[in-house]
């Protein structure tokens, strides 16, 4: 099993995909000789050209939109977003055309759109290039919506993703395009929709996603030191949800902590939790805790934004609560 | 090729290169338009009809000539005003009275409604109820042709209110810079809902190709009251934009002769100047006037189209109410893209 | 106390505070002449003239962007988004800007602006004129969310916006225009983040926002007749929320039903379930139960409509299926 | 007036009206942006500073030169690339390093970083790290300028990228239709990060002021590299837009000689075209000809400046760290707009 980065696996799904399949191309802002904003199309535009390596201009708007009429076309797009701040500019053409097309139509289209995008915090960007917004997806129907933690499973979510039929929002995390993983030899896609227990436990259930399923393995290691045993799952697919194993490890634990980098308050952890405290009921001993940013615009100075977003101590602290309970 | 013709003092830029037969045709198009949205008017009054409506009364031309002047494989994004636009790209009225009805065989089986006709096999990606939403769109569809080297054309409709937004914008940078096969076509009748252009657009009406200064775009000037015009400039814009050179902003003076919407008291404006449009500018009467139409060569067409869209308020009536369910039946389409000699064993 | 309807409490908020404030000025498409699309504004441009009464273009970024720009420099706008759905058009505004100017000055700013908008299902608009997406801004630090389901209330709690020094989003809902009600002879101001008891109960606790109030009502009418009793709240601010209102009536009642109109994934009932849950959890005699539409977007036929959309019907169901918890 | 300059072969437009003394400190100012933002690459590169940076190196002029035509009471929105704007408007390099440091004593306290630099008190509404983004707010304060009868213009600062975006065509839009107070500064340094002109633009970069056609606006070529050309044609733009004309549409053309942002390897561009801008476009050495400075008057004012930025870092560096939990002091601001004497009693 070769040792990729995350970075790298976003790449090779891209990559391995175009190869054989001349309906996918790629469109957004610096994505060609640059190799985007964060080197993830690094060298593309040399294997497959202009054509289909397309940097834009700054059109937020247009960008998903024209994905969206190339889709509907035959075409299987896959349209980067530089930062997920900016999918505040495409929410119409996400929310109100992508989604809703296939309804509206009575089931005459199909819109097999990925839209590939970035964000988090850690590296003092500001308020304005760290925001982390999946919830706001997972309250859309006619979407999915996919966050990826290791370079397995974003090499695999995202080639489910292109190939998917529905407009799928790919959130990739800023501070994981460098980390390592080990992935299969050859491409395995993974299906939307099916979460991971990333580590089995029997005391308390974190569900977690992003970078946070990262911490949360951390945190999970800090406890085993006192002899807590954690079960940590990521979700993967936001939307749909793997509701099965996520219920399903909570009432085998019947402890829950939630942990996500975005603002607690309408957060992705409140979906997790109600729905698991209404699947879980009769199972859980303790309220279920959400880890999440704290409610501010995210500030600069590394002293303040560290203090904002969640760390594996903010997971561990969570853990130490629930179990805190009778 | 005949003179350009004078109407009620107007130059009128046609030049006569359809046959007759072919305009008698569009004639009889044109009227089943309005006596369809007369129909329609008439339903919703009388309450028949869910949801909300806009009629195209007086801007037939516009809907019927550009149609006219693209090819079956072309593909048209339309408005909230969308009647006129999708029985001149092939619906039968059929189909679009059962959508107004909510029924099952409504071309978009009851889930769209007035707002959202959609027809795709007939090359209708959807009307739009959002001002300017299908303008990136039609690029997009423009880049798949381009991609694939397929000569087509992907069309946008759209109205003088929609060039103030942002997608309007991005639309025409990127169609553009991209030398993209697009046709802009402009229903420029000088009103957004209340707001006439003095209270929405920085240009007059009549300047309002200048939006294509912006991008470099080719632009025209065309009469919407003209069907023939309207075919002229849009055969020629489609050369233009299959043809490699990039998209082509048409800038069609139309007329709205009603309310915004069905039941829209149009306190906003004069009673005089609606009734002075329908005598002045109506499409069907100036195609009539050329057509040298007789009075009794007239009521049969009438009699034609105006049965033809009875039947099709008996036939939505007949149809079929969809199930309550059915409302989650097209969230999300299930399988894969993936072509099946390289699906994943996995 | 008069009797007037929601339609004209908004109206008189408006002008009451027009009135006495040269700063305050409303902005939006078709307000003028035709008094918006909902006859809100209706007369008002006659008094106020159209300096004040400002007809824009189809221009969704700049309304409020230009709200924004008004606000920082001393004025106290009041924007009109003729449908909700068109905030999707203003969200970068929204929550890139207004939302985060003042932290991002280090409290330099202040937006005192207020977007008033409407939505809402119930006369067969289609997907794109009516979806009700106040969750989305409930998880955006820097505004405060209103909705508003009575006469009274959206008269009380928009004077209060309007004067609010923050970036308000100001829900109204379509079906509710016309609605009747009792209000104060003068104008008295509602404080945002203070919850309304509509009805006192001691079995089953529902909060509702929006339409679903009176729905709300309605179920516990019915559910009178058969010996249940229903406490009604409508949390009217949601966010900043009310915990300690809700949080108490629940940990009374032992049992818990959220209602909206907005599809239940995502939603604004996650975070009351998620908020609940933790601060009632040893009070909770059933799991909490979400009501909320179907997760699609909305048909146009009526009879889909009419199944996507919650009734009252759904939450005396969702009231049983608490109580039927032993 | 003296006659129109030419300097490496290329007509310089300013026509001199600027006073020498007034001139020299123009010169101080845009060496002083000099030094500050190569002292900023410094300490980035050596990792003192936090985030990530966007240097004005080679656009000085432009900064200067449209804050010199302003008046005291006028207000900007800066860009991601904000350094010369803000020490143009008049805030004091020690506050702009502080916010660099991410200090309390920074311009934003340390809220904002390099791209979020305000000083509301001097006129900066703040810079903003999404293209387009402040646009739509310039107009709304040159709207509150207008609706209270204040003799004032909002001034937006923008790239040619910024151009492509659907907030400036709205903002456009609406600043003409209003006739609103607004000067639209385009900084046209012909890239978008790495995308040049010719992959993001329709039209060719010294075509940009037809940007402006597309509202009727008035445009103006400016030579950014030339300070005496902007502050000229600032000033009469300025006259024209708080005369009641309407706004103003500045192509103000301009080089980038560094990489987009600091630490770009600049894969996209040819060394040479770099060099060959910072040997002939330089705003400085350019101004440095026209006075006639000597090598030994140079060195005292780089000696100044160099001091003054050497000091902006010894203060930044001896600042104070916020609290941690000053990070949520700012979210909401408390009480209410209501006036005194108008607070219900309730
Ligand atoms: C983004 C958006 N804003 C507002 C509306 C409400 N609305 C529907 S039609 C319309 C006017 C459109 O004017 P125009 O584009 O000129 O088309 P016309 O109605 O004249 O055909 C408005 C404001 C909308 N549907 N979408
Ligand atoms: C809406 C948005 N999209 C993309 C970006 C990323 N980005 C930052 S600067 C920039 C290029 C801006 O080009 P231009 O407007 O010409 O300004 P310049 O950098 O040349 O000064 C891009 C794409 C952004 N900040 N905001
Ligand atoms: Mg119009
Ligand atoms: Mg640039």
């Amino acid at each position: 099993m070769p040792e990729i980065t995350y970075r790298e696996a976003v790449r090779d799904a891209l990559s391995q995909a175009m190869r054989g399949d001349e309906r996918i191309f790629l469109m957004g802002e610096d994505i060609a000789e640059m190799g985007g904003s964060m080197g993830v199309t690094s060298g593309m535009v040399a294997e497959f050209g202009p054509e289909r390596i397309r940097n834009t201009p700054i059109s937020e708007i247009a960008i998903v939109g024209a994905g969206i009429g190339a889709a509907i076309q035959g075409m299987l797009p896959v349209v980067e977003i530089m930062y997920e701040d900016f999918l505040t500019i495409s929410m119409e053409q996400i929310v109100n055309q992508a989604a809703k097309h296939r309804t509206m139509s009575g089931g005459q289209v199909k819109v097999p759109l990925t839209i590939r995008t970035q964000g988090g915090a850690g590296w003092s960007p500001g308020a304005q290039h760290a925001q982390q917004l999946e919830s706001w997806f997972v309250h859309v129907p006619g979407l999915k919506v996919v966050f990826a933690s290791t370079p397995e499973d974003v090499r695999g979510l995202l080639w489910s993703s292109i190939y998917d039929p529905n407009p799928v929002i790919f959130f990739e995390h800023r501070t994981l395009y460098p980390i390592k993983g080990q992935v299969p030899d050859e491409l395995e896609p993974i299906p939307l929709g099916k979460a991971r227990i990333h580590r089995e436990g029997t005391d308390v259930s974190v569900i977690a996603t992003g970078r946070l399923v990262h911490e949360a393995l951390q945190a999970a290691d800090e406890a085993e030191k006192d002899g807590i045993s954690v079960e940590v799952v990521d979700p993967r697919t936001l939307s749909p949800l793997d509701e099965e194993t996520i219920v399903g490890s909570v009432r085998k634990t019947t402890r829950c902590v939630t942990a996500h980098e975005a603002v607690v308050q309408g957060g992705f952890g409140a979906e997790l939790a109600a729905v698991i405290q209404h699947g879980a009921f009769d199972y859980l001993d303790a309220p279920i805790e959400r880890v999440g940013a704290q409610f501010a615009p995210l500030a600069f100075a590394p002293v303040m934004e560290d203090f904002c977003v969640p760390h594996a101590a903010d997971v561990l602290a969570a853990i130490r609560r629930t179990l805190a309970r009778a | 090729m005949t003179p350009v013709t004078q109407v009620e003092g107007k130059p009128r830029a046609s030049t006569g290169t359809l046959p007759k037969k072919r305009l008698r045709e569009l004639f009889r198009e044109m009227l089943l338009i309005r006596r369809f949205e007369e129909k329609v008017e008439e339903r919703f009054r009388a309450g028949d009809l869910p949801g909300f409506l806009h009629v195209a009364i007086g801007q037939e031309a516009v809907a019927c000539g550009v149609c006219e002047a693209l090819e079956p494989d072309d593909v048209i994004a339309s408005t909230h005003r969308a009647h006129a636009h999708t029985i001149a790209k092939g619906t039968p009225v059929n189909a679009i009275m059962a959508e107004m009805y909510g029924k099952k065989e409504g071309c978009s089986g009851g889930y769209g409604g007035s707002m959202h006709l959609y027809d795709v096999a007939r090359g209708n990606m959807g009307a739009n109820a959002v001002v300017g939403g299908g303008l990136p769109q039609i690029a997009g569809a423009a880049l798949a042709f381009q991609l694939r080297k397929e000569s087509r054309v992907a069309v946008a409709f759209f109205g003088d209110g929609a060039t103030n937004t942002g997608a309007f914008h991005e639309s025409m940078n990127l169609a553009q810079l991209w030398k993209l096969p697009v046709l802009f076509v402009l229903e420029n009748n000088g009103w957004a809902e209340s707001t006439p252009a003095t209270q929405q657009l920085p240009l007059a009406v009549e300047e309002m190709a200048q939006r294509a200064a912006a991008y470099g775009m080719t632009a025209m000037e065309v009469d919407g009251q003209d069907i023939e015009a309207v075919v002229e400039a849009t055969r020629s814009a489609r050369d233009h934009a299959v043809s490699g050179q990039g998209p082509v902003f048409l800038n069609v003076r139309t007329y709205r002769f009603t309310g915004h919407y069905v039941g829209d008291p149009q306190v906003y404006r004069d009673k005089s100047e609606v009734r002075q449009l329908r005598e002045t500018q109506d499409p069907i009467e100036l195609l009539r006037a050329r057509l040298g139409m007789t009075g009794e060569e007239f009521e049969k067409v009438d009699a034609e189209v105006i049965a033809e869209v009875e039947g099709s308020v008996e036939f939505a009536q007949a149809g079929t109410d969809p199930d309550p369910a059915d409302a989650l039946k097209w969230v999300y389409a299930d399988g894969t893209m993936e072509p099946a000699s390289r699906e994943h064993s996995a």
